[in-house]
């Protein structure tokens, strides 16, 4: 009786939205919370093609140093203010601060200028291709709109308090139980696009009244919970409970994208004994991604061990120089590196699964190559602060910690976080190298895919010298739901428009 | 004329040995299953054929098979040797808590209850520390200072030990009245004098059975801090630890979590049934109901 | 007829070193109206024996054999139900320690009232009623205020008459007081022993009263009965057993006991007499006289054949084989 | 008697326990439990304490063996002041002044055997050089107190109460005190064992020259041993006398009252008791005046105002009432 | 009577200073930074330090203990690091669950428990007595997790009888109140059920050997009566204390019972805030703790004055 009662559909997401703003930072939970809350000027579609989303015309110079885009017509806040340019610009601005790419954007030169309502140009100091891969980008920070009294007054290091938005979802602060629930309901205000919904573009139609986010801290409750209906999506079920979720009655289990997460190993490159970069480039041999994932997996379907620094479902994928495992040789050089027997520390972030039977197989991993080592137990929060440090191994420092970013930020160059080598700049492990980034600055004034390809596969092979990280794997979530909801998408984030009961 | 004879049967006479398993049942049941532990603990080397760090991953979430008695576990490290090694992690946190616990609440129980003046002040540092829950002090610790079985240990004897603290100050108070003290006094011995050898050992069979309880009470606590994943470092295989492990898998694989939980559920209830055993034994009321 | 008729009373607890004789066969006849005294040191058995007669023992650890016919009726036979309609109804106790007899958490009210609700069917209100007629009786002043208070606003003399208020209400046959006054001080001793007395009296209960205090026994009782080790030794009249007791271990009791006045003869303090050694362990089996160890005249016989419990005279029962000699004497 | 310093000397000793502490910590309560006594006790002679439950008895015996401090008034041992010694000097007096309690269950320390209490002070005042000679001042002990040798491996709970209380005594004796505290010592006996510890105390009194204080509350037992009696009534000495003075001519209506109730055992035409009304007052709220006026059959206004003083009614006996009476009790005059 | 709750409550104070200064000083040594954990795996660490004094974590120990306290003093527990609302708020939100888990664990356990520790005494030594201890120490035996679990395989899978996980406000009606919250308060009254056994019946051993229990079945009363009526009463100060005692471990086990059942209540609030370094939540919540603790404490006091009308403050 859908007519009857209002509809009401209960997801377990994979985790807890920390703060609930999707510009802080990479949190994923916030950018998914914000797609629920918010929309974007552009979006991926199902082929992780850029298309139009709140703009509804864009046009370039022909230097291609400006940008004029011009909004759709009738775009509202959840409040029921209209949506203009003003909250557009300031919104960009807020989101540039803590985003790589808006800050490449920034160092561009970028200015924008209000032009009307609806429209406002992007100006740039010199061309730089990425201007819509930015607008875009599906990895966390992404470029949401929100209104511009919130974006301004809002310091883009602090959480916003003011959760106006401008997506199909509204999100209801009064009912929010932080650590446990989450709710929203439908956006009157929002129209969406005449297309139909295809990846996080598209017609973004709420189809059901109310959506609630039930945080259930343990995987077995959860896939109980929803056996039994008590919700309706699970997200992120673990890999070992697979064959539960499949003998479940009335439960689909499928991936949530195809994109999935680079699982890594990330060294830390300035201190002993991984500043050693022969050292490292044993680790690339040494490594072998289908050993990690089978301490993780039984299906082989739910993870990839494609031997690049590019996920698997990335256009420029590729392995090239890459070398097979074969831990002989790594032992050798090892032996001939010159390693002074400094042990090395893996952090283990205990209360992750993955992450600990990643560590420990590692861990045994680094002990048949002839090198020592040390783990050290932690929950994730210690990582987070310990990983930071700069310190020798025996003084508080780290050599080894275990990652699964979202897959979006290792599918090309310039994006990539693991390849990123500005050293201090850098992610956590501060690789420094200035021909990678040379290359990677480049990569954006080339529109040619093929010239593209040509040029990651430099970046690749260069950074099997340097050896930044280690990639392990692509490993996919797995999402189960009920099986009386259709129209589930499959984009880079798990959205939840365009869902129904049958 | 005049009636004799025992209105109850005599009892058969019987060796001391048998005399003493049929007084105390408990201390002999408990006793023994805490042997075998400790003996398991001790032997485990030799008890457990394959290494419990060795990873398998091909032959992980096996089930239990003449191979791995108890399966293997998502890593495929053999379960029965992580078990048995289990065994070492939650008795050495066990009997050290209760020794921590023990050692820390007689120092601060006797120093309060003898002397009026530290009393307020221990008493209330005392409540403070208990007004936190132990696992929330636990957590808190394992948060601050990392996780190691010392940490464990440390954290669950601070969260602990207040409580014996407050037995034996009850204690002392109450023996202070006993006459014996006054004799004592009189008998020129000094305080310090007395706390030793009149005061102390007569608070050892509470305390005694008291310890018992903590060493219980921290075996479960330390499972239920790996259980949620602020206990011992996973690398040490404890019972909680492996339960931790294998809850996500309980439906399907139940024994993951069944047998490190029955060899701790046997643990505590072993030493339950020894702090059971020397209560009714040391009670000196037992005693004197002949 | 009389009220209660105790014959070869025995009663073993079960110990861990084996059974604990605390009585072996006691036998005795209570009359009505009468006042019979039970003395004997500590452990000789006369709390046991009344708690025999109340069916009181933790059953599984005691059993008793013999038979105590109260009102014709035999006690040990009886269904545990049954008893419940004599305890308190018929017989009503008092316990040595006033202090603790009283449960401390209830009104002295409740605790009174409870036992007429039981056994007379009585109303709460006419419970009540009928309690603070009680209270007066037993002389506590301002009974209406009284009722409502718990035993530790009460002093130890109220509170034992309270026990007594307790004991009495429904009017029971027989008294069983067990050391009643001995945990009171001397003055409050006397008002006490003064009211059971009146009690008494007036209502012509039967009253068995256990003490250790020759001096309680001498003040109040018309007959004696001395216990030692769980058998009664000598059984006579008040004034018989003061005058010429027979056997060795009464004589040797009130030779121990110090009696006041001395000092008006002699001017220095004076040795008392001792009764030599310690009395025997319950636990072993005595085949003999159970003060033959002790015993001056003890004989050979005396070790290994129990004597009976004969009357020697009219009233007066001894235990001792040789007691013809001392009747000569 | 001779004019000799008394060993013991108690002058307006008082002690009083605070209750109740207020918000602020300051007692809204005061036990009375021993009120401006004085009194003093001759080399090689007994002093009984009689009274009542509650009167005093045991305040004052642990005042005198500096269990507790005095709240005011002082004692002298030996003509030396005694109530506020500290340090060395308590411990030396420690040794002079000794006492036996009443519960010989509690009094032992029950995890220690026979020889290691008996050792405790000997150690302690350093009356022993060696271990030989330890075992062999127990073993003398021992002996004193009629207990067989093999005793001192034993421990107290394989004991009767008689040979405990032995044990106890031995325990006060071995520092060879001046003055021995006995603390209702014989109360909790049985009668035929009772017996053989009086005996055993009058023994070693005799040997010694030892003096001691008896606290009982049990007449017969303390007429038959004794030389001096003190009554105490709440906390007050209101008679003091030789024992036949006490018991023959007693002065004091609650000493009357109180010889009259003990039970006598015996079948002989006995004096008609005098029964006191009421109950003791808490000494929490002492009555005005004489503290025994709201039992006292004689109460005039003077005695609901005025505290009686001890004062002298011949010989060695003194008496704390207005008023004197006959041999029977009769009031025969105004005295004061 | 006041002057005494006026005391108790004083002199708890300086145990609240203690305790806040102690999981202060611990939480300034954790390390961790929620900063981090805001910013995300890929923030750089310009990025962190910026949120890090924004949040202002970046001030020294006592200035921050010296800030909160001078908040707390005035009723305000600070803000949610991530979550930006305020503590008090969030707290609110976590009450009624706990609040209602702990209660009816209490009554379930109550209720067993008593009646089972009376039941032993009264039959001391023999079978039952010995059953009833062996339940009551496989209470204490079995991890609170693991009985979870059990209990929601059988009763909410098997049987599907019961949802599984979650928790539904007693304002949106009491059956399913109920349902959502038996398994977890069984399984946590486990432990609990034993530590009430026992001391019950060590409690009621002791007052049936006492003089007045034998009084008042020399008066001719029936068993019940006189374990009901005489007995009970009497043994209750020491469980009632136990009772006070146990409630401490019960929000130790509510937090992982609320983990396994999914219930939002205060339990998980403060486990997540520590995993994430949510200071001024764990700083609310362990305050909240020990209010809850000293008033606990104090009413149990104040019982006793009802159950035992010797005790007079
Ligand atoms: N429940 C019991 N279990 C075992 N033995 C018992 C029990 N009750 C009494 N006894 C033993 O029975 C003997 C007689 O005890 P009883 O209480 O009758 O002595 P009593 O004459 O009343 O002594 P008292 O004057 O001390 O009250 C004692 O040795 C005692 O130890
Ligand atoms: N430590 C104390 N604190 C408060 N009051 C006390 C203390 N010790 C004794 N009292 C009170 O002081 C008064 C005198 O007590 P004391 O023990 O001296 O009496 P007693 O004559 O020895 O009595 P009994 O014959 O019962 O032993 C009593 O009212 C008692 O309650
Ligand atoms: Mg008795
Ligand atoms: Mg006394």
């Amino acid at each position: 009786g859908a007519a009857s009662a209002e509809s009401i559909l209960r997801i377990k997401p994979s985790g807890d939205v920390k703060a609930l703003d999707p510009m802080l930072g990479s949190d994923s939970m916030a950018r998914n919370y914000g797609y629920m809350v918010y929309d974007t000027l552009f979006a991926l579609d199902a082929d992780l093609k850029i298309q139009p989303q709140m703009v509804e015309k864009w046009a370039t110079s022909s230097d291609g140093k400006i940008y004029t885009f011009t909004l759709r017509d009738g775009l509202k806040f959840s409040d029921g203010a209209p949506i203009t340019a003003k909250d557009v610009i300031s919104s960009l601005k807020r989101w540039s601060v803590n985003d790589s790419l808006g800050q490449q954007m920034m160092t561009n030169g970028a200015t924008f200028v209000e032009v009307d309502n609806r429209t406002f140009t992007l100006s740039l100091s010199k061309p730089w291709g990425l201007v819509l891969d930015a607008l875009g980008k599906a990895g966390a920070p992404v470029p949401f709109i929100m209104p511009a009294r919130v974006a301004d007054a809002t310091p883009p290091t602090t959480p916003v308090t003011d959760y106006t938005g401008s997506g199909p979802f509204m999100f209801l602060a009064k009912e929010w139980v932080p650590g446990a629930k989450l709710a929203f309901v439908r956006n009157p205000n929002y129209t969406p696009r005449a297309e139909p919904a295809s990846g996080l573009a598209g017609g973004k139609t709420a189809k059901m009244d109310r959506v609630e986010w039930v945080i259930i801290p343990d995987q077995q409750t959860a896939l109980d919970a929803l056996g039994k209906g008590e919700i309706d999506i699970n997200e992120d079920l673990s890999a070992d409970l697979i064959p539960l979720a499949k003998e479940t009655k009335g439960v689909t289990v499928a991936k949530q994208d195809d994109i999935g997460v680079a699982q890594q190993i990330r060294l830390n490159t300035i201190k002993p004994p991984f500043n050693n970069v022969k050292i490292r480039e044993a680790l690339l041999y040494a490594v072998n991604g289908d050993d990690f994932l089978a301490a993780v997996i039984s299906d082989p379907s739910l993870g990839k061990a494609c031997k690049s620094f590019y996920t698997c479902s990335s256009p420029y994928h590729t392995e090239a120089g890459f070398p097979s495992p074969d831990l002989e040789t790594a032992k050798k050089m090892v032996a001939e590196s010159g390693y002074d027997g400094t042990p090395a520390v893996l952090l283990d972030a205990t209360e992750n699964a993955n992450i600990h039977a990643f560590v420990t197989v590692a861990d045994q991993l680094l002990q048949e190559i002839g090198i020592k080592t040390k783990v050290e137990a932690m929950d994730w929060a210690t990582v987070t602060s310990r990983r930071a440090s700069k310190e020798p191994v025996d003084a508080g420092g780290w050599s080894i910690f275990i990652s699964g970013p979202g897959g979006l930020d290792f599918l090309e160059p310039v994006g990539h976080l693991g390849l990123r080598s500005n050293c201090e700049k850098a992610w956590f492990g501060w690789p420094c190298d200035a021909d990678i980034e040379a290359m990677r600055a480049s990569f954006a004034d080339l529109t040619n895919l093929d010239e593209r390809k040509a040029l990651a596969e430099k970046i690749q092979l260069r950074a099997l010298q340097t050896v930044p990280y280690i990639p392990i794997a692509t490993q996919y979530q797995i999402r189960t739901y009920r099986n009386d909801l259709s129209g589930l998408l499959t984009p880079p984030a798990p959205v939840y428009w365009n869902v129904e009961r049958k | 004329m005049i009636a004799t004879g025992d209105l109850f049967p005599s009892e058969p006479k019987r060796g001391r040995v048998a005399t003493f398993v049929r007084r105390h049942p408990t201390i002999v049941a408990g006793g023994g299953i805490l042997l075998l532990m400790v003996l398991i603990a001790v032997l485990a080397q030799w008890i457990a054929t394959i290494n419990p760090d060795k990873i398998a991953p091909i032959k992980r979430n096996r089930e239990p098979t003449a191979e791995f008695w108890f399966g293997t576990d998502m890593l495929g490290r053999d379960l029965f040797s992580r078990v048995v090694y289990g065994a070492r992690v939650s008795l050495l946190v066990g009997f050290a808590v209760a020794v921590c616990a023990t050692v820390l609440g007689l120092l601060t129980g006797l120093a309060a209850g003898a002397y009026r003046k530290l009393d307020m002040v221990i008493m209330r540092l005392m409540d403070g520390l208990m007004s936190v829950p132990p696992i929330l002090l636990a957590i808190a610790l394992m948060a601050a200072v990392g996780g190691s079985v010392f940490n464990v240990i440390l954290a669950i004897s601070i969260a602990e030990f207040p409580r014996m603290s407050r037995l034996v100050r009850g204690l002392v108070l109450s023996i202070r009245e006993q006459a014996y003290i006054d004799g004592a006094i009189a008998s020129g011995s000094s305080m310090p004098k007395i706390i030793v050898k009149h005061i102390l050992p007569n608070t050892l069979g509470p305390v005694m059975v008291q310890a018992t309880y903590i060493c219980s009470a921290a075996m479960i606590t330390e499972a239920a801090l790996s259980f949620i994943g602020a206990g011992t470092p996973p690398s040490i295989p404890s019972w909680g630890g492996i339960m931790n492990e294998g809850r996500m898998l309980w439906q399907i694989k139940p024994y993951i979590i069944l047998f490190p939980a029955v060899f701790l559920s046997l643990t505590v209830l072993a030493v339950n049934l020894l702090g059971d055993g020397l209560r009714d034994a040391l009670d000196p009321r037992a005693a004197s109901r002949i | 007829m009389p009220i209660l008729n105790v014959s070869e009373l025995r009663t073993h607890f079960r110990g861990e070193r084996g059974p604990v004789r605390a009585v072996e066969n006691v036998s005795f006849t209570l009359e009505s109206g009468e006042t019979l005294a039970i003395v004997g040191e500590s452990g000789s058995g006369k709390s046991v024996t009344s708690l025999s007669i109340m069916r009181l023992l933790a059953g599984g650890r005691a059993r008793s054999s013999g038979r105590i016919e109260f009102l014709g009726r035999d006690i040990l036979s009886l269904g545990e139900g049954e008893m419940r309609q004599i305890r308190g109804n018929e017989i009503g106790m008092i316990f040595q320690e006033p202090m603790t007899s009283l449960n401390p958490v209830l009104t002295i009210g409740r605790q009174i009232a409870e036992t007429l609700i039981l056994h007379q069917h009585l109303s709460r209100a006419q419970a009540r009623a009928r309690a603070i007629e009680m209270l007066r009786l037993v002389d506590i002043p301002a009974a209406e205020q009284r009722i409502d208070e718990y035993p530790h606003q009460l002093s130890g003399g109220m509170r034992q008459r309270v026990m007594i208020a307790m004991a009495l209400a429904c009017e029971p046959k027989l008294l069983i007081a067990d050391e009643p006054t001995t945990a009171l001080d001397v003055t409050i001793q006397a008002q006490v022993l003064e009211l059971m007395a009146d009690l008494q009296k007036r209502t012509g209960t039967a009253i068995i009263l256990i003490t250790h205090d020759l001096g309680v026994v001498a003040d109040v009782a018309d007959r004696v009965i001395v216990m030692y080790a769980g058998r009664t030794v000598e059984e006579a009249t008040t004034k018989d057993l003061f005058r010429r007791p027979l056997h060795p271990y009464t004589r040797g009791l009130l030779a121990t006991i110090a009696k006041l006045g001395s000092s008006l003869d002699d001017n220095a303090p004076s040795r008392l007499t001792e009764i030599p050694g310690q009395v025997p362990s319950l636990h072993e089996f005595i085949p003999g006289c159970a003060f033959a160890s002790r015993c001056p005249h003890a004989t050979v016989l005396c070790r290994h054949t129990a004597p009976g419990f004969e009357a020697v005279e009219p009233g007066h029962k001894v235990a001792c084989h040789h007691v013809e000699r001392r009747l000569q004497a | 008697m001779t004019n000799e310093t008394p060993v013991l000397e108690l002058r307006n000793l008082q002690k009083h326990y605070f209750l109740r502490p207020d918000f602020w910590g300051r007692p809204t309560a005061t036990v009375h439990a021993m009120d401006d006594v004085s009194l003093a006790l001759k080399r090689g002679e007994t002093l009984s304490i009689v009274g009542e439950s509650g009167c005093g008895k045991s305040t004052l015996g642990k005042t005198i063996v500096r269990l507790q401090d005095p709240t005011s008034g002082e004692f002298l041992l030996n003509g030396e002041r005694a109530d506020r010694l500290q340090g060395a000097a308590l411990k030396a007096f420690r040794a002079r002044v000794q006492i036996i309690f009443q519960d010989p269950f509690s009094s032992l320390n029950p995890r220690m055997s026979v020889r290691e209490t008996l050792a405790e002070p000997l150690v302690n005042f350093g009356l022993a050089a060696s271990r030989a000679d330890i075992d062999a001042k127990i073993a003398s002990l021992l002996d004193m107190v009629g207990l067989p040798r093999d005793a001192a491996n034993r421990y107290p709970h394989q004991f009767s109460g008689g040979q405990r209380q032995r044990i106890a005594i031995a325990r006060a004796l071995a520092p060879s005190p001046d003055v021995i505290v006995c603390d209702e010592a014989v109360s909790a006996l049985d009668v035929s064992v009772k017996a053989q510890i009086v005996n055993l105390l009058g023994d070693i009194q005799k040997e010694t020259g030892l003096a001691l204080i008896f606290i009982s509350h049990d007449l017969a037992i303390v007429e038959h041993l004794t030389h001096r009696v003190a009554v105490m009534y709440l906390g007050h000495v209101v008679e003091e006398g030789a024992r036949r003075e006490i018991f023959g001519t007693a002065a004091h209506p609650y000493t009357r009252a109180l010889i009259s109730a003990a039970p006598n055992p015996t079948v002989e035409e006995k004096k008609p008791r005098i029964l006191l009304k009421g109950d003791v007052p808490s000494p929490l709220a002492p009555p005005s005046g004489c503290r025994f006026h709201t039992r006292c059959a004689f109460a005039t206004d003077r005695c609901r105002a005025e505290v009686p003083r001890l004062r002298p009614v011949g010989g060695d006996h003194s008496v704390a009432c207005h008023y004197d009476f006959n041999r029977d009790g009769v009031l025969v005059q105004h005295a004061h | 009577m006041l002057t005494f709750v006026c005391r108790r409550l004083l002199s708890t104070i300086p145990v609240m200073l203690f305790i806040a200064l102690f999981v202060f000083s611990l939480l300034y040594l954790a390390p961790g930074d929620p900063a981090a954990l805001i910013a995300g795996d890929q923030a750089s660490q310009t990025e962190i330090d910026a949120i890090r004094v924004t949040l202002g974590l970046d001030q020294p120990f006592y200035i921050r203990f010296v800030g909160w306290l001078g908040h707390a003093l005035r009723g305000d527990l600070g803000i949610s690091i991530f979550s930006q609302l305020p503590v008090t708020t969030l707290i609110g939100q976590r009450l009624e669950p706990t609040l209602s888990l702990m209660l009816l664990t209490v009554i379930i356990s109550v209720c067993i428990a008593v009646p089972m520790g009376v039941l032993a005494a009264a039959n001391q030594g023999r079978w039952i007595d010995r059953a009833v201890m062996a339940i009551a120490v496989f209470g204490f035996s079995v991890p609170v997790f693991v009985v979870g679990y059990l209990l929601s395989w059988v009763f909410a899978i098997r049987l599907n009888l019961l949802p599984v996980q979650g928790y539904t406000p007693l304002a949106e009606g009491f059956a399913p109140f109920l349902a959502n919250l038996i398994l977890p308060a069984i399984a946590l009254s486990c432990v609990y059920i034993a530590l009430i056994a026992r001391i019950t019946r060590t409690s009621m051993i002791d007052v049936l050997s006492q003089d007045y229990i034998r009084t008042a079945r020399a008066k001719g009363l029936g068993q019940g009566p006189v374990l009901f009526i005489h007995a009970l009463k009497n043994a209750s100060v020491p469980i009632v204390t136990v009772i006070g005692i146990g409630i401490a471990l019960l929000i130790g086990g509510a937090v992982v019972t609320e983990t396994v059942f999914a219930i939002p209540g205060v339990g998980r609030l403060v486990v997540d805030a520590i995993l994430r370094r949510d200071y001024p939540v764990i700083q609310g919540v362990v305050l909240l703790f020990s209010v809850a603790y000293v008033l606990i404490n104090l009413a149990i006091d104040l019982l006793y004055t009802v159950l035992d009308p010797r005790v007079r403050y």
